[in-house]
């Protein structure tokens, strides 16, 4: 029954998506994009993978609107009609559509257990996670111990999509930079979002810690939890205005938040290879590995949630301060 | 017995929770304009959240999951009417009137005067 | 009755996405899209239930908390727009 | 072929329309915010297909629960390349949009031929 729910979830997600291409309005593409989120994430939730869920609601939600905003504020928001229809285009992307349906043919269907996915490493990870690492979440699990070469990566892909965004927008083209943040009020003139965004604050990054500590016992983990306390500091910043949002977090420790996650992630492998361990082997860090692998799994898990956020928040403020600026 | 009364009241209360989330969208769908639009679209889905909610409630008993829903029914109903009223606050400030003659809103749409 | 109730829920999504693909505004539009957010949450969490695994309620919580931002944001894009305009008058 | 069979393609007919609507805006649209918004429909697409492979009959998410005996759970490790890769995406996307910035601030415009024309 539920997997019904999932092909008309997936209906509605190929209706959105030829939406969102065929609209000349920016903003409404923008718009339809959050709902193709929203979307996606009930569609991971019923094809049971409740922390990617997790991930595509903390950064569709908030994130990924916000910059899209922010983004179409400094440029135009209407699209220019073109002259010719693309027919070719239409005809090659039609065409290929058409062949990975041919080849879908081949490919296991939809749960099937003899698939050759669930044959080779998975199985093997499944059933050593409890004796190897003992915590419930198998994904958290694989993320930080077993794969933590694969994560180490991705941490370092959004670093260094930060320090390019800084190197891109981060320098004021002109002086009053400072005077002009000033100006901007946010929606402090507003009084219901003003009380109720005030209240919700604390819950937003009380949340946030919690899908970051709870993250090896139930969906969560340092991505997640990233996302959502930036989320949190972005409302603030919404609501009173850059200047506020900096003043409260400043954009050195911003910084330092980027270069110390993706430092302590780093240095809790090399503190493995001096315990005498291999890069990223936990079991070293403690008399007994299985304490070993939960401390360096809190660490590296702190390390991520601490670059993940801090990259978004400076890639936001990087935005909006050049948003005031034009 | 009280177990058989509670599954009772709790569907009774999806079930209604359910009718109020219909009546929303086709609210939303069917009105004329948008001022009447958010209307249906804001009030029914506060009370759909609340009877929804409740029902599923009874159905958990005392356990954590009562507390998360507890708390998800409150972040709703704060943040709901939020929304509304920054939505509607955004239109009427970027010059979509009220119009309370016509009734629709295919003449004037979206003129600034 | 779970079953029922979430296939209102998607009934009504798919009401919302008539209206958020129809328009006219943009505002019906953004309405939609907040129509459509708290009808995640409520699918979400009947979800969780029929699965019956109620710990998977987070992901219904953290849409709950996070859904406002992105409307907050949209009236603070048409504030800035609308102050935008009215500057070149002011100069 | 009985029709429930085929209805367990349907994940991967969705991921090739998808994918394809859009390759079509990366291709075919001038306007370079269009381009991005197609190329992050592209990535869902490709996070759809992988989650698709790790869905298991009759399993549950990989969280193992005390007490209960004999679960059978979907493939993790699809998750956690997709879970990276979301937040990857969203770093990538707006190093993306900065570009446009950029480029919006420099020419004036975001259309790829205007752009072309004024070089």
């Amino acid at each position: 029954m539920i997997l019904i729910f999932g092909l008309f979830l997936l209906t509605l997600l190929v209706i959105t998506a030829i939406a969102i291409v065929r609209t000349e309005d920016l903003f409404v593409a923008v718009m339809l994009t959050s709902i193709f989120s929203l979307l996606m994430a009930a569609n991971f939730f019923i094809l049971d993978a409740a922390d990617v869920a997790l991930t595509e609601a903390a950064v569709g939600a908030g994130v990924t609107t916000v910059i899209f905003l922010c983004a179409l504020a400094l440029t135009d928001n209407k699209e220019k009609p073109r002259q010719g229809k693309g027919w070719l285009a239409f005809g090659t992307v039609g065409l290929l559509a058409l062949l990975i349906i041919y080849a879908s043919f081949d490919k296991p269907r939809l749960g099937d257990p003899d698939a050759p996915v669930h044959q080779h490493v998975a199985p093997w990870y499944i059933e050593k996670t409890s004796e190897y690492i003992d915590i419930p979440n198998v994904v958290t699990a694989i993320l930080s111990s077993f794969r933590g070469y694969d994560t180490l990566g991705e941490v370092f892909v959004v670093f260094t999509a930060c320090i390019g965004v800084l190197f891109i927008l981060g320098v004021s083209p002109r002086r009053q930079t400072r005077q002009v943040i000033e100006k901007n009020s946010g929606l402090r003139h507003h009084l219901i979002p003003q009380v109720v965004g005030r209240l919700l604050i604390p819950f937003i990054v009380l949340f946030g810690l919690y899908v970051q500590f709870h993250g090896e016992y139930g969906p969560g983990g340092g991505f997640q939890a990233g996302a959502i306390i930036a989320t949190g500091v972005i409302l603030y910043a919404l609501l009173e205005g850059e200047a506020e949002a900096l003043r409260a977090i400043p954009s050195r420790v911003l910084l330092g938040m980027v270069v110390g996650g993706a430092l302590l992630y780093g240095g809790v492998g090399v503190a493995c290879m001096f315990m005498g361990g291999a890069f990223l082997d936990y079991s070293v860090l403690a008399a007994d590995p299985i304490l070993g692998q939960h401390l360096g799994i809190l660490i590296i898990e702190a390390g991520v949630g601490m670059a993940v956020c801090g990259a978004l928040l400076t890639i936001f403020h990087a935005f909006a301060a050049r948003e005031i600026l034009s | 017995m009280i177990d058989i009364a509670l599954d009772i009241l709790s569907w009774i209360l999806l079930v209604l929770g359910a009718g109020f989330v219909l009546i929303g969208g086709i609210g939303g769908l069917r009105l004329p304009n948008f001022y009447t639009r958010i209307h249906a679209a804001s009030l029914t889905d506060t009370m759909a959240t609340i009877l929804i909610f409740v029902g599923m409630m009874l159905q958990a008993g005392l356990t954590l999951a009562t507390l998360k829903l507890i708390a998800i029914m409150i972040f709703l109903l704060l943040t709901g009417p939020t929304a509304t009223y920054a939505l509607a606050n955004a239109a009427l400030l970027s010059g979509l009137k009220p119009d309370p003659g016509t009734a629709s809103d295919k003449p004037k749409e979206n003129t600034p005067e | 009755m779970y079953i029922l109730v979430s296939i209102a829920i998607l009934v009504t999504m798919v009401l919302a996405l008539v209206r958020a693909l129809l328009g006219p505004s943009v505002y019906d539009r953004v309405l939609a899209v907040n129509v459509f957010g708290t009808k995640t949450v409520l699918l979400l969490s009947v979800i969780a239930f029929l699965y019956g695994r109620p710990d998977f309620l987070d992901l219904a919580l953290a849409y709950a908390l996070i859904n406002m931002v992105g409307i907050l944001a949209v009236l603070e894009f048409f504030q800035n727009r609308a102050r935008k305009e009215s500057r070149p008058k002011d100069d | 072929m009985t029709f429930l069979e085929l209805l367990g393609y349907f994940n991967y007919w969705v991921f090739a329309i998808i994918l394809t609507v859009g390759l079509y805006a990366v291709i075919n649209k001038t306007n370079l915010i269009k381009k991005l918004i197609g190329l992050s429909i592209f990535q869902s697409a490709v996070f759809l297909m992988y989650i698709t492979m790790d869905k298991v009959e009759g399993g549950t998410a990989p969280i193992i629960q005390k007490g209960v005996e004999d679960q059978i759970f979907s493939n993790p490790l699809p998750q956690v390349l997709i879970l990276t890769a979301i937040v990857v995406g969203v770093s990538t996307l707006s190093l993306g949009l900065a570009m446009v910035v950029r480029i919006s601030e420099c020419y004036g415009t975001i259309e790829e031929n205007e752009i072309l024309d004024a070089d």
